[in-house]
């Protein structure tokens, strides 16, 4: 039962990571200039602007930096299970409560239009 | 051991004596949430009994067991217990039992929600309640009247509240009549409706329940659910100035009272002298304030019978009060910080239901409101008086006995 | 502190002789700070009790003038807030200084100079918020402290105390909270997996995760208010179009989440008294820890339940009606577990388990209740009454409070190497129980009789006037049931019956080691095979269908060490399960100990004066309040460098 | 033994093996998370609430004094300021490897930038340090400037909520460059070892952190309308 998959998952001692490189960061380093000048480019294309492409494609993009930055950089890809527990969770309760909160707020501002 | 256990029975039922003991002293209480005058509180009260209906039957199961248990397996010499570590299906059992009752629970819940979140019918009585610390305001636009403290329902109709405040977050509640709302936004209002029964001619006490400052427990208010006919006479009456004072005998106001008298004359025509009010001798005891006095206002009330209305409205419209209050036919007295006067002698209570609306409670309200009200707005005013707030005893300008008793007759005369 | 009588303490490597008080000022050792944490916490006890006796006082007859309309916000306000922050959760962290590194057989917490900063910003903060109330300028805007009320609306220093106080106080949560986190993550005996850690250690993980992700919230909320309060910001300035909304939103997502940092605690405790002393394995071991984690998961999503009243909309109170109710299922199977693990047992009525008892009785009525408001019509009806006040005393005194008295006095004899009376502990219990239920039960009535709460007064003729005096006999009735309580805590540290190593036959590491315990806890780190490990040795029998199995060996040996005693021989950090009966020194034994320090005390002064330096500056004196500034950053740099910079053992 | 662990050297015993300042670090970072999502979702809450301008991406005059309030968001020079952000993360990479790797045996056909410039910790540690010294600097330029053009963390909800979401960025790499600076000298000092490198490593997986939380930054409050 969970009992022992739960022991093992903190038990054993699989850190005994391969962390990157020189070669590997260099790549990584370039991927985030590229994606930044993609973000900071279609901000100075009006009608991608207007269109509602717009805020899902760079939050997408954002969104990929930052597991980038998350994966390589702070070698949560390489390190121990453990590190992505404590990391993944709060972020996820951090995302879902800041997403219910423009929900409750968003309404609201809709209500005050009505009147 | 033996004994413990019987103890221990005996101090689980504790609440059941309770409920026993109250039962039985049955007092009548004014304030319960648990009645009939609105098909809202109706619904709410279904609701209550479903779920004490479930919560009656968990109470029991758990209180029954445990005291079973304890009971039965106290300590015995030499019983070695036998050793279960689980037991996955009853596990199972009391995961899944809650989960059926809480849908016995949320499913009127959900119900009764939408019912009450929907729009009220068109025909609604209107009324705008406006939180103030810490009094309330009451607005009917359909019949353009602005009042305080004391709110007339026609019953057999429904009546929409758009709440909202003035300044900190206020809750509006008539317990007897339904739930309760905040009174949130200062421009977004907050909105409760529900319909009267016919049959409920009464009256009600209703308080403020977000606490807003120094005087929130004095944050009270008064509901009078009158006949239509009588709703009408009193709106119709209500709406326009009180008949005293709008033409007064010419010449009385000398001096700095002559440009008011000027303007006095200036004044639309009397309305019918009286219309409907809450008959006072019918008022039931619980809406009658029992506030004692503060000792520490002297009043001489031998100078109430002598009060003169006419000086009363000079000396009104000669000081601070206009800056607060508004008196429609005064085109003096035009404050809006304070509640409306225009009609204050139909009503039966002052500062928000702390006292009845009597002389002698007027007359010590005016010499010093904040010794009466902690933290109240209206400043101290009587001459000689200390004022809690400024921490100052108030002497140029302050009101004498005789001016103030003056006041209290004109105000007295705005039926 | 008397208790050092009792607690003989065996100076570290290094340590000079010291007066008792630095001893107490210095000390990093988790089960004197848990001490620490005990009596301050029992302090603000009495603190907060006082000002609900005066509270009940003003409300035991109508119309009563003892209390002003001033005094009595900020009694409430302040009981509240002390209730809160300054007595259960403190007497929590009690509990897992001396519990955690005892049950996952540790040495001490993962920092232990951090964990002495937590008690001490703890100690100032709490003196901070409540010492102005003597002057009358206590907090005075409810514990929850709604705006504008408390930011446009307030002036004077009031709510300054409260707002720099609870922020304070958060970083000693939030300190503690990765402390103890880190310790039950890695610092368990070899073979104390997860599913063996016992209860309270599991449930102490649940809250320590709760703390670290419910605090954050507030600590911005509470920002926004300093900064609207002090630097003029517009946070919740309405005038200015801010939401009032903003601030209930971000205190309740902390403000519930909260609530179960109160009680789940407690829920431990109890679930350690209740196998002991019915000579049983706790019912459903793993669906008990699972069902800890669910609560306090769901306890995130459940947060505008307090804000039903607003007018949030049918979506809103339909989704968080029905999530708060969610939270009933894994209550309920803890509730059932419980009397299931008494079910078939030897039940031994002794103070601590008649205490464990009430709290599932208690407990169960506060949480019905709890579920009434849940369907967001009906509470609209509840609400801000005080029937809302019988519900959380309902769960926070007959569940936090029964709990930690069940676990103090079943761990006395641990701490202090003596029992507590048991005669004058049933009688406590008693006294405690009836003044409880006299106190609380009826404020379900007279709320739903339509009495709001945080009134100072009401009018004669309401109806009310019954159940009040009934509440007010009943606080009365708890001033000698606390009283009796002191004394025999007190008396019992020198003069109880003195108890062995393991007095209630308990399964767990805590109670195989000396009591009190040596300031090193485990001479030799037990390797844990099972999840009754003591029971292996006292009753194989218990243990039949308990799952067994050895940690890897190799693996152990190869990352402990060794440590050398004095007498020369060498001593393997770890052994094979065992009691410990024999104390030694930490230096006849060769176990290094880290060395006392003041360092994390004038870290947490700095801190002190640098937030009390802002009241300074709100009452005008600029040079004053910057010179505080600057002098507290100071004091908080240096003291924090040198601290990170001398290593824990003087011997390394 | 367990009760050294909090400067734990692998061969004590920890339950995961693993040390415990990595655990606390990353716990920390999870923590963290909402509270940076609290300051976010106020900001994003209040974004078009001001009642007063200046605003973010749109043009307000002022109806009392006729004064034309240009957009406030300067995206060009923000551009600039997160790319070197996000270099300094690379440099922070490198640095952390540098110091792993002390002392262990080079590829025999490492050039000359394998050997002297990666192998340099000193080298890389200074890079992020000036570095993040020069997004402060962009930021002080930045709040400067929004001050002149008249928004203060006073003047509106959108001043409030921007200058106190970036204010506490700002401040976390304030203490960042303090951390790294202070490595700096001890490595200047005495040359960080191999085991030392959780030192590094829990500095670097922190200052990652702040970089991280200001893509979402820039994306959320400077980029999206
Ligand atoms: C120890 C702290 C604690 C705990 C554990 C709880 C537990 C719960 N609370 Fe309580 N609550 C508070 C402390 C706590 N609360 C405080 C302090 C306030 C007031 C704040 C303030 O305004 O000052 C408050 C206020 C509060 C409100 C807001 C009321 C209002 O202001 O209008 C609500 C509304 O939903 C609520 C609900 C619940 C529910 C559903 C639970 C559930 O977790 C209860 C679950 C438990 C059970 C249900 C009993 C056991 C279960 C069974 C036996 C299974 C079968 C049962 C059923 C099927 C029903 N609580
Ligand atoms: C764990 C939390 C906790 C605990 C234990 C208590 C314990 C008690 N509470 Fe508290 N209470 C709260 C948490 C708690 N409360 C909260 C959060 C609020 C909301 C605040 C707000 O609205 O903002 C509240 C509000 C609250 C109110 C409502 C105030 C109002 O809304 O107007 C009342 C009123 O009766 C009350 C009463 C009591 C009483 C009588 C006790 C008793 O159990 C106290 C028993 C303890 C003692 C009596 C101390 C013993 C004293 C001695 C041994 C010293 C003897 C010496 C002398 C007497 C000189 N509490
Ligand atoms: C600073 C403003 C201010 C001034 C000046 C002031 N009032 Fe008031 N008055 C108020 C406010 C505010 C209240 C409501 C207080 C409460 O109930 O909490 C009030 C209440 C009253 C009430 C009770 C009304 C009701 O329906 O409850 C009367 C009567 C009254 N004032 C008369 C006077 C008279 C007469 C004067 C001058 C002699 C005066 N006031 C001056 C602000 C003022
Ligand atoms: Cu208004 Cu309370
Ligand atoms: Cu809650």
């Amino acid at each position: 039962m969970a009992e022992h998959n739960l022991a093992t998952e903190l038990a054993n001692p699989d850190h005994v990571h391969e962390h990157p490189t020189w070669r590997e960061y260099k790549w990584v380093g370039l991927v985030l200039t590229v994606i930044t000048i993609i973000e900071v480019w279609a901000y100075y294309i009006p009608p991608l602007v207007a269109s509602n492409f717009f805020v899902p494609l760079l939050l997408i993009l954002s969104g990929a930096k930052f597991a980038t930055v998350v994966l390589f950089y702070m070698h949560l890809k390489y390190d121990h299970r453990l590190f992505r527990l404590l990391f993944t969770g709060p972020l996820a309760i951090a995302i879902a409560t800041l997403i219910a909160l423009l929900f409750l707020f968003a309404k609201f501002s809709a209500e005050r239009s009505v009147g | 051991m033996t004994c413990t256990a019987r103890r221990r029975v005996a101090a689980a039922l504790v609440p059941f004596v309770f409920l026993a003991v109250l039962a039985g002293c049955s007092g009548h209480y004014p304030n319960s949430t648990f009645t009939n005058f609105t098909e809202f509180n109706r619904d709410l009260r279904a609701l209550w009994n479903t779920m004490m209906h479930w919560a009656t039957v968990v109470f029991v199961v758990v209180e029954v067991l445990l005291i079973y248990v304890i009971v039965r397996y106290r300590h015995r010499s030499g019983a070695e217990p036998k050793h279960v570590h689980g037991n996955t299906a009853l596990e199972i059992t009391w995961t899944l039992a809650p989960a059926v009752i809480l849908v016995f629970i949320a499913v009127p819940t959900v119900r009764t929600i939408w019912r009450y979140e929907t729009p009220p019918p068109a025909d609604a009585v209107q009324v705008d309640v406006i939180g103030h610390q810490w009094w309330w305001e009451f607005r009917y636009p359909q019949y353009g009247i602005t009042t305080a403290n004391e709110l007339y329902l026609p019953a057999g109709r429904t009546v929409t509240f758009s709440i909202r405040t003035q300044d900190v977050i206020h809750s509006f509640w008539i317990p007897q009549l339904a739930g309760k709302r905040d009174a949130t936004w200062q421009k977004k209002t907050n909105r409760l409706w529900f319909t009267l029964d016919s049959a409920g001619i009464a009256a009600f006490n209703g308080s403020c329940n977000e606490f807003c400052g120094a005087s929130h427990a004095n944050m009270r208010f008064r509901v009078y659910t009158v006949a239509p006919a009588d709703f009408e006479s009193w709106a119709q009456h209500q709406r326009g100035p009180a008949a005293f004072g709008v033409a007064p005998p010419a010449g009385t106001a000398a001096g700095s009272g002559g440009s008011a008298t000027v303007a006095l004359a200036t004044n639309p025509a009397p309305l019918p002298v009286q219309g409907y009010v809450f008959p006072r001798e019918s008022l039931p005891d619980h809406v009658i304030p029992k506030t004692p006095l503060p000792e520490s206002i002297r009043f001489d009330d031998a100078l109430l019978a002598s009060g003169d209305p006419q000086r009363g409205l000079e000396t009104y419209s000669r000081s601070a009060c206009i800056g607060c209050h508004r008196i429609q036919g005064n085109p003096m007295s035009l404050g809006t910080i304070g509640p409306d006067l225009t009609h204050i002698a139909s009503r039966h209570t002052i500062a928000a239901g702390l006292y009845p609306n009597e002389p002698r409670f007027m007359a010590r309200w005016i010499k010093n409101a904040r010794a009466m009200k902690p933290g109240v707005l209206m400043n101290t005013l009587g001459k000689g008086e200390f004022d809690p707030v400024t921490k100052a005893v108030i002497e140029a300008g302050g009101l004498t006995d005789q001016q103030i008793a003056d006041i209290v007759a004109y105000l007295m005369s705005l039926k | 502190m008397a208790t050092v009588a009792a607690a003989p303490s065996y100076a570290g490597a290094q340590t000079r002789r010291r007066s008792v008080i630095m001893e107490w000022l210095t000390t990093v050792d988790h089960k004197k700070i848990g001490a620490l944490y005990l009596h301050t916490a029992l302090f603000f006890f009495v603190v907060g009790g006082i000002e609900a006796l005066l509270m009940r006082y003003q409300l035991m007859r109508p119309n009563m003038g003892a209390v002003s309309a001033e005094l009595f916000n900020q009694l409430f306000t302040m009981h509240g807030t002390t209730m809160v922050f300054l007595v259960i959760m403190p007497l929590s962290a009690a509990f897992f200084n001396w519990l955690i590194p005892l049950q996952i057989g540790a040495r001490d917490v993962a920092f232990p100079r951090l964990n002495a900063f937590s008690y001490w910003v703890y100690l100032l903060g709490g003196l901070f918020i409540t010492l102005p109330i003597l002057w009358q300028l206590a907090p005075n805007g409810g514990w929850f402290a709604y705006t504008p009320l408390t930011t446009e609306y307030s002036i004077g220093q009031n709510m300054n105390f409260w707002v720099l106080g609870i922020q304070i106080l958060g970083v000693s949560s939030l300190a503690a909270a990765f402390n103890f986190a880190t310790t039950i993550i890695n610092m368990r005996a070899p073979g104390m997996n997860l599913m063996r850690m016992p209860m309270f250690t599991w449930m102490s993980f649940v809250v320590q995760w709760l703390i670290i992700l419910a605090f954050p919230v507030i600590t911005i909320a509470l920002f926004f208010m300093q900064f609207d309060r002090f630097f003029g910001t517009k946070f919740y300035a309405v005038s200015a179009g801010a939401d009032p909304l903003l601030w209930q939103h971000l205190f309740w997502i902390f403000g519930h989440p909260e609530v179960y940092i109160l009680i789940l605690p407690a829920f431990g405790l109890v679930s350690e008294v209740l196998p002991t002393h019915s000579r049983k394995p706790l019912f459903g071991y793993p669906v008990m820890a699972y069902s800890g984690i669910l609560i306090a998961f769901l306890g995130f999503g459940v947060w505008a339940h307090h804000m039903f009243a607003v007018g949030m909309g049918p979506v809103a109170d339909t989704v968080f009606g029905v999530t708060t109710m969610l939270i009933a299922i894994p209550t309920g199977v803890k509730i059932f577990n419980w009397i299931f693990t008494m079910w078939g047992g030897t039940i031994r009525f002794t103070t601590a388990m008649k205490f464990a008892i009430a709290l599932i009785a208690m407990f169960v009525i506060g949480g019905i209740s709890g579920i009434t408001h849940a369907s967001p019509p009906s509470d609209l009806q509840q609400t801000d009454t005080y029937y809302i006040v019988a519900h959380f005393h309902y769960v926070l005194y007959g569940g936090a409070i029964m709990g930690i008295f069940a676990g103090i006095y079943h761990y006395f004899p641990k701490f202090y190497g003596r029992f507590m009376d048991e005669r004058l502990g049933t009688v406590h219990f008693w006294l405690n129980f009836i003044a409880m239920n006299l106190t609380f039960f009826p404020m379900h009535f007279s709320g739903m009789l339509g009495m709001p709460r945080r009134i100072y007064t009401y009018d004669a003729g309401q109806g009310w006037e019954t159940f009040n005096l009934i509440s007010s006999i009943g606080a009365f009735l708890f001033v000698p049931a606390f009283l009796i309580f002191f004394y025999n805590f007190f008396r019992s540290k020198k003069h109880g019956i003195p108890a062995g190593p393991n007095p209630w036959d308990a399964p767990t590491l805590e109670w195989s080691i000396p009591s009190p315990p040596p300031e090193y806890n485990f001479a030799q780190i037990p390797v844990v095979t099972s999840r009754y490990p003591l029971w292996d040795l006292t009753h194989p029998e218990r243990m039949a269908d308990v799952p067994h199995s050895q940690p890897d060996m190799d693996l152990v040996k190869q990352r402990t060490g060794e440590h050398v005693t004095a007498s020369g021989e060498h001593q393997p950090d770890v052994a094979p399960m065992h009691i410990e009966t024999e104390r030694k020194t930490a230096q006849e034994l060769g176990i290094p100990m880290p060395t006392p320090t003041l360092k994390p005390f004038w870290v947490a002064l700095g801190i002190l004066v640098l937030m009390g330096s802002l009241p300074v500056m709100y009452a005008g004196h600029k040079v004053a309040a910057f010179t505080l500034m600057a002098g507290g950053a100071v004091l908080l740099v240096t003291s924090l460098y040198s601290w990170l910079t001398t290593p824990l053992e003087a011997d390394h | 033994m367990t009760a050294t662990a909090s400067h734990a050297t692998p061969h004590h015993y920890t339950s995961t093996g693993l040390d415990n300042r990595k655990i606390a670090i990353w716990m920390f970072i999870g923590s963290e998370c909402m509270l940076f999502a609290s300051l976010i979702s106020t900001y994003l809450i209040y974004k078009g609430q001001s009642i007063v301008g200046p605003l973010p991406h749109e043009v307000w005059t002022d109806p009392m004094t006729g004064r034309v309030f240009k957009p406030i968001l300067n995206i060009p020079v923000t551009s600039i300021s997160t790319f070197v952000l996000l270099c300094s993360s690379l440099s922070m990479v490198l640095a952390l490897a540098a110091v792993e790797n002390r002392g262990k045996p080079l590829p025999a056909n490492a050039g000359w930038w394998t050997r002297k410039v990666l192998t340099s910790s000193k080298l890389w540690l200074f890079m992020t340090c000036l570095m993040g010294a020069i997004f402060l600097a962009f930021q002080c330029y930045e709040f400067t400037s929004f001050v002149h053009e008249g928004l203060t963390i006073r003047r509106n909800l959108f001043g409030s909520s921007f200058f106190t979401l970036t204010g506490f960025h700002g401040a976390h790499v304030t203490a960042g460059v303090i951390w790294l600076g202070t490595l700096l000298a001890i490595d200047v000092k005495r040359g960080l070892q191999p085991r030392d490198a959780i030192w590094v490593d829990i500095a670097a997986l922190y200052w990652h952190f702040v970089d991280v939380v200001w893509i979402a930054i820039f994306t959320l409050v400077y980029l999206i309308r």
